[in-house]
């Protein structure tokens, strides 16, 4: 499994983990019920707090991705595909209608909002 | 420069030069009461063994407490710091000469009433001085400087072997010293030698050393 | 996870150090940093546990026992090094493992030699010629070897380089792998508990003016950095400290979550760094942010 | 740049344990130079060399052009040095202390000391040993500051010191800074050089890995963060030093530039902080690797 | 205490190896003193030993900042004590036997010139013994409630005031006689188990005023 943390990232590191074990997971490089190091273990190698190391991979959990067996350590879940990829699709349309709302809070039109988007996913590509 | 050193000396360490002032003290007392002849040359036999060891006891109190490095860090050369301890031990060495004089002048002028001419130093007492200050600070003074404690223990050492050894077998001196007394201008020489010798000795050993 | 320490509203007056109503809990399986200024009452907290100093006011409780009453019987639970350790000065590096072994019923000699071997101290060296990174390197081993549960370090990384600094962190996060033990240390270097620190705690003046786990900590404040303009804004009865420098104004906020809507235009939030947080947090409160 | 305040060259030291192989590298003034190395590289022995305290087997140490071997005690008096353990004759008082420190230096400042000693926390009639190891550096760093020093020394002064005082302390050595005056900083607190060291030295094994201005530095050192993979792949030569662990491997690189191409999309490449050239370059250089100059 | 005793020993054998050679070279010279000059000073040679002895067990606690160290082992502050105690009193009796010794080899050495200890100068030993074990009973309390430095300051104090009283109490002999005082009381066994006795309560009370005093001690 590989997590590069970058420290100069504006990103908090559990979110770093989060994120590439999401998409090596998602990419298939993980396969379905591989073990992964315990959160001490990961802790200890990274060199980072248990606590973020579990809080990653709490979220991971609720994401689905991964199951935690009492006593015998940590695995890559079981999905079919599909429902991953679905589960996905539904948590980006949640941040949208939030994005949404929050637009109708500020009085912000409907144009102007699909202007910003348009530039968050130019300014994304680079 | 060497005033300045000196000031810092005194003020910074007279803590540590009580003890033997103190000491001092008791040695004039002690001779004051003692009976005439032997007066003048029993207080200095007595006490001039302490008086070289005074700078001695400052420079060590000094690298034991680890404030060396502040000494040497001022805008002082090695060869003033070896001048100040050279030049403290001529100081309370002069000191004690005066303190001595002038104790046993009071003494005197007191119990006769009326003041008397200071007797001053026969000239066999000023090398018997000299003597000492030699063997008991000009000997050690190189090998501490090179080399702290080590050298000091080396320097009295080697120094109290030889007066025990002397004292056990119970050598006989006294054809060397009245030898060597009969020529003085001779021997002063000998001993300012010795002394400016162990100077350029301390001044080699101690520019060398890191700190 | 049950507290291998808690301290409840602990006070003791120690000539110039003093502590009030500390509350702090050190769970098992985590490593806790102690962050405060200079006499702010860090050595004299980790002293109090250890039952060095008599205490005035409050509970200690360790291991869930009274620590007033089996003081001896706990301290072979607890590792301990001191602020600049002066151990035995005259004895050699593996003579202070010979000499400190019968007091630990669970000493293990291959660890301490093992962890000597890895600071690459020199065995046969005696305690007072090694260097203060050395010295406190040796502490550390005496510390480590007998599998202690709870490990008290008074600033043990002060006089390492980063290299031996990085090894320290290394082995405290090994000593956590068991769940069972538990690391409390002071430092002032606080880039080291940025890294690994699950808790931490800021003292100063012998108060506990902020505790939480770390990242909850550095995630619930922010810092604001804009002009003047800040200090009118309904901003200002969030802020608890701050600087006035000829650039501007630096202002640290609590609630960063819900900052973003009042901050004026051009000014700029970020995260704080835990010397951030030490340093701004009552920084100038009264002429900056005074409600 | 002008001809440097202070230049060393080729300064040599050998020691039982350790040695100092041929140091070179000059300190030009108005700037403030951070001196970094791993424990017993020879940083101590390096700054009192510089003051006298120790006599190098070789090499030459001029300040303002002039011989610190010959002219040693004229030339002490315009730099000021802070030890890393400074001590002080027990049982004296501070104002004592500094009285006999000031009467050296003609040009002391007395009303700046008396500022000092304000901003620093410490009674003038405290006695010197009841001081801490955090306010016996502050009362060095009282002395040190109070006279028209032109070259500052400081071997680690920021140990024992926290983090709010050394911000301040930082500010206020570089507030001190002139066209006349430079400083010289040993510490290994990187974090307090990077905001306010203009260059900086690494000292490593008693010899110099490199001693450039800080923004250099930073343009042209990098760590390369990839798999365990990529490794394997691209062999670690080009690297000035390795670490590895279960998740990747961190490289440093001195050329961060040519790492962002070869790389590209491949690994992390970021610019490198003094704490992670310090440790990805370790403590002893590994045999027969040419140094970057 | 075990282990303490094993600390103690450890840490102290590095000074007893320091000082081994100057205690021998001055046993030597007492014993060359004994055999050339017949005057036997048994109390002398005994006051060196056990002084020293004494000074060499108590010494590595006093001068290094060892006990903030020793407060932190898992052991409490009375078996601190105790093993001060302890080891002092071994300085004591190691210094004595060292005495006899020292007296038993003149003689072995020149049994014509040294004659063998008489009972009463064997009576003399025991009794300067007993005078340091006084002194130490008084000195150690002193140490324990206060800071090393600061306590030896005091304890020197507190002597000078004790002798300058029984200077005036009992004029200028009766004071110094402390020693004389228990070599008279030895002389009848009855007496003798008394001024024991009264030691033994008197370093009893000396120990738990030093447990007392040093469990409050900061470091």
């Amino acid at each position: 499994m590989k997590i590069l943390l970058s420290n100069s990232s504006p990103q908090p590191i559990y979110e770093q983990i989060l994120r590439q074990v999401r998409t090596q997971i998602l990419a298939g490089d993980l396969k379905e019920g591989e073990a992964l190091p315990s959160i001490r273990k990961l802790a200890q190698t990274l060199q980072i707090s248990v606590i973020t190391t579990k809080r990653a991979y709490d979220e991971l959990e609720r994401e689905g991705l991964i199951d935690t067996v009492g006593g015998k350590g940590t695995f890559v879940a079981s999905p079919n595909a599909e429902f991953l990829r679905e589960k996905r699709v539904r948590a980006v349309e949640e941040h949208l209608s939030k994005a949404i709302a929050e637009a109708h809070g500020s009085a912000i039109p409907p144009k102007e909002l699909r202007r910003m988007f348009e530039l968050l996913l130019e300014a994304d590509h680079e | 420069m060497l005033l300045e050193l000196l000031r810092r000396d005194l003020r910074l360490h007279w803590g540590s030069l009580v003890v033997p002032i103190l000491i001092l003290g008791m040695g004039l007392g002690a001779v004051v009461m003692a009976d005439e002849g032997t007066r003048l040359t029993g207080l200095i036999l007595e006490t001039s063994f302490l008086i070289p060891m005074l700078p001695v006891i400052i420079h060590q109190r000094e690298s034991a407490k680890g404030t060396l490095g502040d000494l040497l860090v001022l805008p002082v050369s090695r060869a003033a710091v070896v001048r100040l301890r050279y030049a403290e031990v001529l100081f309370f060495t002069g000191g004690l000469l005066l303190l001595a004089h002038a104790a046993v002048w009071v003494e005197l002028s007191v119990a006769a009433r009326h003041p008397i001419p200071m007797s001053v130093m026969s000239r066999d007492q000023f090398l018997g001085v000299g003597v000492l200050l030699i063997f008991w600070f000009a000997y050690p003074m190189p090998l501490f400087l090179g080399w702290g404690m080590k050298g000091l223990v080396v320097g009295y050492g080697s120094l109290i072997t030889l007066v025990v050894t002397l004292a056990m077998t119970e050598t006989d001196l006294h054809r060397f010293i009245d030898a060597s007394m009969a020529r003085p201008v001779a021997m002063a020489l000998v001993l300012a030698g010795l002394f400016t010798l162990s100077y350029l000795l301390s001044l080699k050993f101690f520019s060398r050393r890191d700190f | 996870m049950a507290n291998l320490l808690e301290l409840r509203n602990l006070s003791k007056s120690h000539g110039a150090f003093n502590l009030r109503d500390v509350d702090l809990a050190v769970p098992a399986g985590t490593i806790t940093g102690l962050i405060g200024a200079n006499g702010a009452g860090k050595s004299t907290l980790l002293k109090l546990v250890l039952g060095l100093l008599p205490l005035d006011g409050g509970e200690i409780r360790l291991f869930g026992e009274d620590a007033r009453l089996g003081g001896a019987r706990l301290r072979q639970r607890i590792g301990f090094v001191q602020e600049s350790p002066t151990l035995f000065p005259l004895l050699r590096v593996d003579e202070l493992g010979e000499v400190v072994a019968p007091f630990y019923p669970r000493w293990d000699r291959a660890t301490y030699r093992r962890i000597c071997d890895a600071f690459e101290l020199p065995r046969k060296t005696a305690f007072a010629r090694l260097s203060q990174g050395s010295r406190m390197k040796a502490a550390l081993a005496l510390a480590l070897s007998h599998e202690a549960e709870l490990l008290l370090l008074d600033e043990p990384t002060s006089g390492l380089d980063p290299l031996m600094r990085r090894d320290l962190l290394d082995l405290l996060l090994e000593v956590i792998q068991d769940e069972g033990r538990a690391v409390l240390f002071s430092t002032h270097i606080t880039s080291d508990l940025e890294r690994v620190a699950d808790h931490v705690a800021i003292l100063k003046a012998g108060r506990l003016v902020l505790a939480g786990a770390k990242d909850d900590l550095l995630e619930s404040w922010a810092l604001v950095r804009g002009g003047e303009e800040l200090l009118e804004g309904p901003l200002k009865d969030r802020c608890r400290g701050g600087e006035r420098t000829e650039l501007g104004l630096t202002l640290l906020c609590e609630g960063a979550g819900s900052l973003a809507s009042l901050l004026p235009d051009g000014a700029l939030q970020e995260r704080p760094s835990l010397e951030d947080l030490v340093y701004f947090h009552d920084r100038g409160k009264e002429s900056l942010c005074a409600r | 740049m002008s001809s440097p305040l202070l230049r060393i060259d080729g300064l040599a030291k050998r020691f039982p344990e350790f040695e100092l192989k041929s140091v070179s590298f000059g300190l030009p003034a108005g700037l403030l130079m951070g001196l970094i190395g791993p424990n017993g590289a020879g940083k101590t022995t390096l700054l009192k060399a510089i003051l006298g305290l120790v006599k190098p087997d070789a090499g030459m140490i001029t300040f303002q052009g002039r011989d610190l071997a010959r002219e040693g005690a004229a030339l002490r008096a315009r730099i000021a040095y802070v030890s890393d353990e400074p001590k002080f004759m027990p049982g004296v008082r501070l104002r004592t202390l500094k009285e006999v420190h000031a009467s050296f230096f003609p040009a002391w400042d007395e009303a700046r000391w008396k500022s000092l000693m304000a901003d620093f926390g410490l009674d003038p009639q405290n006695k010197s040993d009841t001081l801490s190891l955090g306010q016996r550096t502050r009362f060095a760093l009282t002395l040190a500051l109070s006279r028209d020093a032109e070259l500052l020394v400081l071997d680690e002064p920021t140990t024992g010191l926290d983090p709010a005082f050394r911000r301040e302390l930082l500010a206020r050595l570089a507030a001190t800074l002139d066209d006349r005056r430079a400083i010289l900083f040993s510490t290994h607190i990187t974090s307090d050089l990077e905001v306010r060291a203009d260059l900086v030295t690494l000292l490593r094994d008693g010899e110099v890995v490199f001693s450039h201005s800080q923004d250099a530095l930073r343009d042209s050192w990098g760590v390369v963060k990839g798999g365990l993979d990529l490794l394997e792949t691209d062999g670690s030569n080009g690297f000035q030093g390795l670490r590895t662990n279960a998740h990747g491997f961190e490289g440093l690189t001195d050329d961060v530039e040519s790492a962002r191409r070869r790389y590209e999309g491949r690994a992390l490449v970021e610019r490198a902080s003094l704490e992670d050239i310090l440790v990805l370059l370790g403590r002893r250089r590994p045999e027969g690797k040419p140094h970057a100059a | 205490m075990r282990p303490l005793i094993r600390m103690a020993w450890a840490t102290s054998r590095r000074l007893l190896l320091l000082m081994s050679p100057l205690l021998a070279f001055y046993l030597a010279l007492m014993v060359v003193h004994q055999v050339t000059k017949r005057g036997t000073d048994i109390p002398a040679i005994a006051f060196t030993c056990m002084f020293m002895l004494i000074i060499v067990s108590t010494f590595q606690g006093l001068t290094f900042d060892v006990e903030g160290f020793m407060a932190s082992l898992p052991v409490t502050r009375a078996q601190l004590v105790r093993t001060k105690y302890l080891l002092s009193f071994l300085g004591l009796l190691a210094g004595l036997a060292l005495t006899l010794a020292v007296a038993g080899l003149a003689h072995a050495l020149a049994p014509g010139r040294a004659a063998a200890p008489t009972p009463e100068e064997l009576r003399s030993a025991v009794a300067l013994a007993l005078v340091d074990a006084f002194g130490l009973f008084a000195f150690l309390p002193f140490v324990h409630a206060f800071e090393p430095s600061r306590g030896i300051l005091a304890f020197s104090l507190a002597a000078i005031l004790a002798l300058a009283a029984s200077l005036a109490g009992w004029g200028l002999d009766g004071a110094a006689d402390l020693f004389r005082f228990f070599q008279r009381v030895l002389a009848q066994p009855a007496p003798a188990l008394g001024l024991i006795g009264g030691l033994l309560a008197f370093g009893l009370l000396s120990l738990s005023l030093s447990t007392w005093a040093y469990a409050r001690r900061s470091f």
